[in-house]
């Protein structure tokens, strides 16, 4: 009996101190300057996309003075999204929330019906028509279209730890639609402009942090005859660089420069100029100049997506006749002269 | 049959030995009676110090041994709050997992400015040991061959654990303590001194095993265990509280995981019930195991 | 009668004062971390302790968190006061919300009857995946706290899959179910936060469960196994079934808080959404001493903790995981008797 | 004289219930001396040997071994004293063998590190032979007799070369064989020189093994005599304050007696052995008639309370219950059958401790005690405490029976099992561990129900309770029934005459029951 009293107390101090707490409100900020908010889906590190577009806010807002930028890791519990972004744009503190997601506009959707001023810009997202959000999407089919080719190439090479299984390999952390739906076709597309014979051994760890459930994947793939291997798996992606490194196979990587994570083995890296982009969401969004409600989709032709040819370690890793044979591809790609249907989402 | 059976095996006996290591450990406190949950978060300590260490002091041996070093601390420290204060053991070792989990983030976040994956550059991969002789040895050559330290260090371990338990007085008093404690503290010996000894060794063979999860990977990723205390755990019971049992029950399981791992590649099954084949194949293996020792038990109530 | 008055205040007031020691620890973990690890103690402490009752939004949501924590909290309590052990709680939360979700979209013609047969399904399902654990320990004496650790691994999995393969929702890029529709939805109580009238089921469920166990000849019979098996055996009671019984109610209280999640927050089954929301549970229980009217209080202190933690992340510079080891120390507290018994220089022989 | 043991002065307070367990108790032992320590149950005898061994500590008084004043603060200091101790409990681990029990703690090692589990061996069996024990050090604990586990006891203390030595209740579970060879090993011990005290409240045999006895009560000692210079009636009449003989009166079974539990050809076999736990007993219960079943223990009595309580199945034979089958159909059902049962088990079987006195009051009851489908904890509470006021126990029924003493406890559980009697009721071992005055009420209500026309049936291996009160007697060994007299041919015959039955010596051959 006694404790029920004291809990029903002790609830009621509480209620009283929220409520009163509730009442006071939050000032909004001054509209000259531009209070940013970097809504990370995960963590920054092992996320190269996250990482750049961290960086490309810290950056721009050092290069601007009337410009402060809250960076925020929410982790990988989806779940939990709305409810943090919804307590972040509950302060009152952000003209802008900055994300990079694919399942973020819902959200925002949701968040911005209770918050009719605030404004999202998303990228590798789409959603078109909400007067709140602007995303643009990252045409990962294409990187993994240009990837895939460069894998189909090195798998039909005679280089050292080149076999003659015409297979390739693909370890995700999850599965998720614009992995299953872009990234994975288009990189069996891609080594398939090589030879149609080529097949993707695509496997599952199960989550983002199992880097030794990642080696024993790669070591089991490379036993089935896979000589590159690409990755989506964050942290764990650790378990692939070692296999590589220890037991002598070739890696192909997205979006970020991952050429010293196992220097010889890496044989290409694309890019993902989240930065670039990020700069230039967040100058135009300092003059005004965003245009919500659209969604684009961005690619290697509008310069958002790269392969990085200018590291040594493409130079080094890989022999001429390869390194000929895909220059002139990625040109095509560049210049959009390489046709492709892009999967619906 | 042989050309894909052996990869599998082969990557079941790395797989098994964090599992056999941190189980050893576990199997000295369950002994002395006390049930030890704490496994998974000793092991995540021991993963992230070791590692960390290794960086700072540029060698490996002195990483692992400081990195043992403190998860024997928080093992200590585990065993005086059970046993002086008095506390549920299974709370403990809950807490423990929980502390383990917040602590190596926040000192990566604290250390390194960074709470996902660090990288340590300056380690060297984990040499793998075994002569050409022995690995031409057919098959078991393929299999047993060729592994790192920690794998043959498992071994050797488990032969001492043996040895330990039921050749030394020390392991008999450990065995005595979980079996009716009071024959030990009616001549004199304080039961808990050896339920202390337990968590401590099982502080030891967790901090190695973890040691293997980040050196071999020269990197940390938070919760890099993944759930392997808790299926040490289980290998303890499934390994009917008997050293070789372990050995026995670590290999099942990672042979289960192994071939999932293959099986991947080679079925066309969704990942995720591939995925959940350890976990199955580890339910049945107990249920049978328990079915067994049922039908041999006593009737006797 | 005084007499008797006295000796039931006077244990209260030391547990009590124990209760206090222990919050005053964690408080003062608290701050220590703060001064190690933030640059600006004073600001990360101010938002770790008011940060929750900062507004009503996070107030709501601290209250929110801390409803599948009541959910699971009896759960748990329920099959320890058995004698049984349910490790499997996260398995259960993410398997009865699932299939929460799926009847309450299939049975949406029926109405109200069909949300209460959806919370019904999902529920026995997460009930039935813990009672096997309990009828194979039943059977065979196999560890149920082994078996219903590694089926709700093996669930969490499948579940996964059924998430992200056939019945996911393909209009939303959210790896998700389809959303339950808007009618089902249980009303918000402290808007926009996330809080809703399922508060008030889990305070129905705490009653019942109380009830159940002190009040009734099935929750007498269930304690006395717990308490003493052999006894309650020998009393004639159908030991066996109190093996299964409380294993399944475990499950289904947790099934039950899957359902609720679903109905009051998430609206539909998204991937992982239930993660931790198991081991939470259970440590709210352990807590709470297994008493079901504890379990509110030590939820929401856990909720809290958490919802401070999260706070002080979202506004000063620290990592939320420092939440994890302020409750780890009130963990390695709570259960301690000696602190319990520093107010009473006598102690019983155990 | 020399003197082993002097303690002056002790005086002991345990906090939980403020009991002085020793009030300024003054006590002396002589070497190579064995004294008897008695007085009834919670007479403060046990503490008082706990502060000498170490295991208690004490507030004042003090501790002299052989003349120098010593702190026995562990029982490490006084084995290191040469004082050792058998507890009434056995603290053995069944799992290991003869000699890894006795050399605990003192193990004999090889290569400094490994345990020299042969060495061990030869060095117990040298010491088991020297005393003339009947078991060999490789024997694993669990096989052995109970009387034989005592003998492991023993050894361990003899292999510490103590020379003072405490036994607690050395006889309660030993046949009158056993108890007479245990005995003559104590006299052989105290010629070498070894100082005894052997703590027990039989009468019978203070008289027989005893130099001196000291009798103990409510925490105080009363004296120390010359075992010669008292005789039986005075001790008693000292550890009771009063003299008390037990008195029931014999019926003979009448015309109206008829058949209510059958037992027939019951066997229970173990697997892995081939001797049966229970070899084709058969029996019938009487109404108005206490029919007991007697035997050392390890020979059945175990096993048939358990059949009939419901706890192990039967392998073969039948359990009829007026006329109808109830073998195996478990406990549930045969209590709502009609089992009455008071448990040999009292503490873990027979109650739940850490339940209130009234949880443990309704068990398999609790049906009937339902209002608007709730239990009436009102009705509960009132029945509870009628109980207790009929059955004299001091509790109430809030708080946990864990904290009674254990004759109370024994009072609730006799005052449950009685009330919900219907036609028969089991009781094994009833008395274990109570004083004269409770085992007198115990025996009065058994009495009384068997006056009622219950059918009783009494698993005792307590050879003097069975005599009081059995009206048939039926002995068990190894699991067979070997003999089988009527109360009054049984109070015929002479114990040892008894005993050799209990011990397979003799065997009637089936003469049917």
């Amino acid at each position: 009996m006694k404790k029920i009293i004291c809990t029903a107390l002790l609830m009621a101090v509480i209620l009283f101190l929220a409520v009163a707490a509730g009442s006071v409100e939050k000032e909004t900020t001054d509209t000259h300057s531009l209070s940013i908010l970097v809504y990370i889906t995960g963590v920054t590190a092992g996320s190269p996309p996250y990482t750049a577009l961290a960086e490309g806010a810290t950056e721009f807002a050092s290069e601007n003075q009337n410009v402060t930028v809250k960076i925020y890791e929410a982790g990988f519990n989806q779940a939990q999204w709305e409810e943090q972004l919804t307590s972040l744009v509950a302060t009152g503190e952000y003209d802008l929330v900055l994300g990079s997601n694919p399942s973020l506009p819902e959200i925002c959707v949701s968040i911005g019906k209770k918050f009719p001023n605030q404004k999202f810009v998303i990228t590798d997202a789409f959603m078109e028509g909400n007067p709140q959000i602007r995303t643009y999407l990252y045409n990962q089919y294409e990187q993994s279209l240009f990837l895939g080719y460069l894998a189909g190439l090195v798998t039909t090479s005679n280089m050292s730890h080149a076999n003659k299984d015409l297979k390739i390999g693909f370890i995700a952390a999850q599965e998720y639609p614009l992995l299953n739906k872009h990234m994975v076709p288009g990189f069996l597309d891609g080594a398939r402009m090589v030879n149609p014979n080529i097949e993707v051994d695509f496997r599952v760890i199960g989550n983002w942090f199992d880097a030794n459930k990642a080696a024993d994947l790669a070591t089991s793939m490379k036993n089935a005859g896979v000589d590159v291997f690409a990755a989506i798996a964050g942290g764990a992606s650790q378990g692939l660089f070692k296999v590589a490194k220890e037991q002598g196979a070739y890696i192909v990587f997205h979006n970020t420069n991952e050429y010293k994570s196992a220097p010889g083995y890496v044989v290409g890296s694309g890019s993902m100029e989240q930065k670039k982009l990020t700069k230039e969401i967040l100058k135009d969004a300092l003059g005004g100049n965003i245009e919500y409600g659209i969604a684009s989709i961005v690619g290697a032709q509008e310069g958002y997506l790269r392969f990085i040819a200018d590291d040594p370690a493409y130079t080094n890793n890989l022999p001429d006749s390869i390194r000929v044979k895909f220059d002139a591809f990625m040109e095509d790609i560049y210049k959009g002269k390489i046709a492709y249907t892009l999967p619906a989402l | 049959m042989m050309h894909f059976s052996i990869p599998i095996l082969h990557s079941a006996v790395t797989i098994m030995t964090p599992l056999l290591l941190a189980s050893m450990g576990g199997l000295f406190t369950e002994l002395s009676g006390m049930l030890n949950i704490a496994l998974e978060g000793l092991l995540l300590t021991g993963a992230f110090f070791s590692v960390v260490f290794t960086y700072f002091t540029g060698s490996m041996i002195a990483g692992t041994l400081l990195g043992i070093g403190c998860t024997m601390l928080l093992s200590a420290i585990l065993a005086s709050v059970t046993l002086n204060l008095k506390s549920n053991v299974f709370i403990t070792g809950l807490a423990v997992n929980l502390f383990a989990s917040g602590l190596t983030v926040v000192l990566s976040f604290a250390l390194f400015a960074n709470k996902g994956v660090v990288v340590f550059d300056n380690i060297r991969p984990l040499p793998l040991l075994g002569t050409p002789r022995l690995a031409s040895i057919p098959i078991l050559g393929d299999i047993f061959i060729g592994h790192s330290a920690f794998v043959y260090l498992s071994w050797l371990l488990l032969v001492i654990c043996y040895f330990v338990l039921y050749r030394t007085p020390f392991g008999f008093r450990i065995r005595a303590t979980g079996l009716h404690q009071e024959a030990l503290s009616s001549l004199g010996m304080r039961p808990n001194a050896y339920r202390f000894a337990s968590f401590l060794i099982s502080g030891f063979t967790c901090g190695l095993g973890g040691a293997m999860l980040t050196l071999n990977l020269g990197a940390f990723v938070p919760n890099i265990t993944a759930g392997k205390g808790w299926i040490a755990l289980v290998v303890i019971f499934l390994g009917n509280k008997k050293p070789f049992g372990l050995f026995i029950a670590a290999f099942i399981f990672g042979l289960a995981d192994a071939f999932s791992n293959y099986a991947q590649g080679a079925l066309n099954i969704p990942s995720d019930f591939i995925l959940a084949i350890p976990y199955v194949f580890t339910l049945l293996a107990m249920i049978g195991s328990s079915i067994y020792a049922k039908n041999k038990g006593a009737i006797e109530s | 009668m005084l007499e008797n008055k006295n000796k039931k205040v006077l244990p209260t007031l030391r547990e009590g004062a124990g209760s206090l020691l222990i919050v005053l620890i964690a408080l003062s973990a608290v701050i220590a971390l703060s001064l190690i690890l933030s640059k600006n103690p004073g600001k990360t402490l101010g938002y770790f302790f008011l940060g929750p009752l900062q507004s009503r939004y996070y107030f709501g949501n601290m209250l929110n968190s801390a409803i599948p924590l009541i959910f699971g909290g009896l759960g748990v309590s329920l099959a320890m006061q058995s004698g049984n052990f349910n490790l499997g709680g996260e398995g259960q939360i993410y398997g009865g919300a699932l299939i929460t979700t799926l009847c309450t979209i299939y049975f949406a013609p029926l109405g109200i009857v069909g949300a209460l047969l959806a919370l019904f399904a999902g529920a026995s399902t997460a009930g039935a995946l813990a009672g096997f654990s309990g009828f194979l320990r039943m059977k065979w004496n196999t560890s149920e706290l082994i078996t219903s650790f590694l089926i709700s691994n093996a669930v969490l999995l499948v579940v996964n899959y059924l998430i992200a393969g056939p019945f996911l929702d393909p209009s939303t890029s959210l790896i998700a179910t389809r959303k339950i529709p808007e009618t089902f939805r249980l009303s918000a109580l402290l808007p926009p936060s996330n809080l809703s009238t399922a508060l008030f089921f889990a305070l129905v469920a705490v009653i019942t469960v109380h009830i159940y166990l002190y009040k009734t000849k099935s929750g007498y019979e269930l304690r006395m196994t717990g308490l003493n098996s052999r006894f309650a055996k020998y009393g004639g009671i159908n030991t066996k079934k109190f093996i299964v019984l409380p294993m399944f109610l475990s499950g289904f209280l947790y099934g039950l808080g899957g359902g609720f999640a679903i109905y009051g927050t998430y609206f539909a089954s998204i991937k992982e959404f239930s993660a931790g929301m198991g081991w939470n549970g259970l440590a709210v229980a352990l807590i709470a001493k297994n008493k079901p009217s504890a379990v509110i209080p030590a939820a929401l202190f856990f909720a809290y903790i958490e919802a401070g933690a999260r706070s002080a992340m979202l506004h000063s510079d620290v990592t939320f995981e420092i939440a994890a080891i302020v409750q780890s120390i009130v963990f390695f507290l709570i259960s301690s008797e000696v602190l319990l018994t520093l107010f009473e220089k006598k102690r019983r022989p155990a | 004289m020399e003197l082993a043991v002097e303690m002056l002065n002790i005086t002991k307070t345990y906090p939980e219930n403020n009991l002085r367990a020793n009030d300024g108790v003054d006590f002396v032992l002589r070497k190579g001396e064995i004294l008897c320590l008695a007085g009834e149950n919670g007479a403060g005898k046990t503490t008082l040997m706990k502060v000498l061994y170490g295991l208690e500590d004490h507030e004042e008084g003090t501790i002299k071994i052989r003349g120098n004043q010593e702190n026995i603060s562990s029982p490490m200091v006084a084995n290191r004293l040469g004082i050792g101790m058998v507890h009434q409990h056995f603290m053995l681990v069944e799992d290991f063998t003869v000699a890894q029990n006795v050399l605990m703690g003192i193990e004999p090692r090889k290569h400094r590190i490994s345990y020299d589990l042969k060495k061990a061996v030869t060095l117990v069996n040298e010491v088991i032979e020297r005393h003339h024990f009947s078991i060999e050090a490789d024997m694993v604990v669990r096989n052995l007799t109970v009387g034989q586990k005592q003998q492991v006891e023993i050894i361990k203390m003899l292999y510490r070369d103590v020379d003072i030595l405490i036994l607690d209740e050395p006889t309660s579970v030993l046949t009158e064989q056993e108890i007479e060879s245990l005995f003559s090993t104590f006299r052989q011990l105290a010629k070498r020189g070894k100082s005894l005290i052997l703590i027990t409240h039989k009468l019978r045999e203070i008289k027989a093994i005893s130099d001196r006895v000291s009798v103990m009560r409510n925490g105080k000692m009363l004296g120390t005599y010359e075992t010669d210079e008292v005789d039986e009636r005075q001790i008693s009449a000292l550890m009771m304050g009063k003299s008390i003989s037990f008195f029931i009166e014999h019926t003979k079974k009448d015309d109206e007696s008829r058949p209510v539990i059958e037992g027939r050809k019951i066997t229970v076999l173990r697997q892995g052995q081939e001797r049966p736990l229970l070899n084709g007993l058969s029996f019938t219960a009487y109404s108005k008639e206490i029919l007991g079943f007697a035997g050392v223990s390890g020979n059945g009595l175990g096993v048939l309370e358990a059949v009939l309580g419901g706890f192990i199945p039967t392998f073969d034979g039948k359990v009829l219950h007026n006329g109808k089958d109830i073998t195996n159909i478990g406990t549930a059902l045969l209590r709502k059958q009609g089992l009455a049962y008071v448990p040999s088990d009292r503490l873990h079987i027979g109650s739940s401790l850490k339940a209130t006195v009234q949880e443990n009051i309704i068990v398999g009851e609790s049906g009937s005690f339902k209002k608007n489908g709730f239990l009436d904890q009102k009705r509960v509470t009132k029945h509870t405490n009628d109980l207790l006021q009929r059955y004299s126990a001091k509790a109430t029924a809030q708080m946990p029976i864990g904290t009674l003493s254990g004759g109370n406890i024994q009072k609730v559980i006799l005052a449950r099992e009685i009330e919900r009697y219907r036609d028969y009721i089991v009781f094994s071992e009833p008395t274990w561990g109570l004083d004269v005055a409770s085992s007198q009420f115990v025996y009065e209500q058994i009495a009384s129900l068997r006056d009622k026309g219950a059918a009783v049936i009494l698993i005792s291996s307590n050879l003097d309770e069975m005599l009081t009160i059995a009206d048939r007697i039926i002995i068990l060994y190894r699991g067979t029934r070997v003999a089988s007299f009527s109360g009054d041919e049984a109070r015929a015959l002479s114990k040892e005459e008894i005993g050799e039955y209990m011990l397979g010596i003799r065997n009637q051959g089936d003469r049917g029951a």
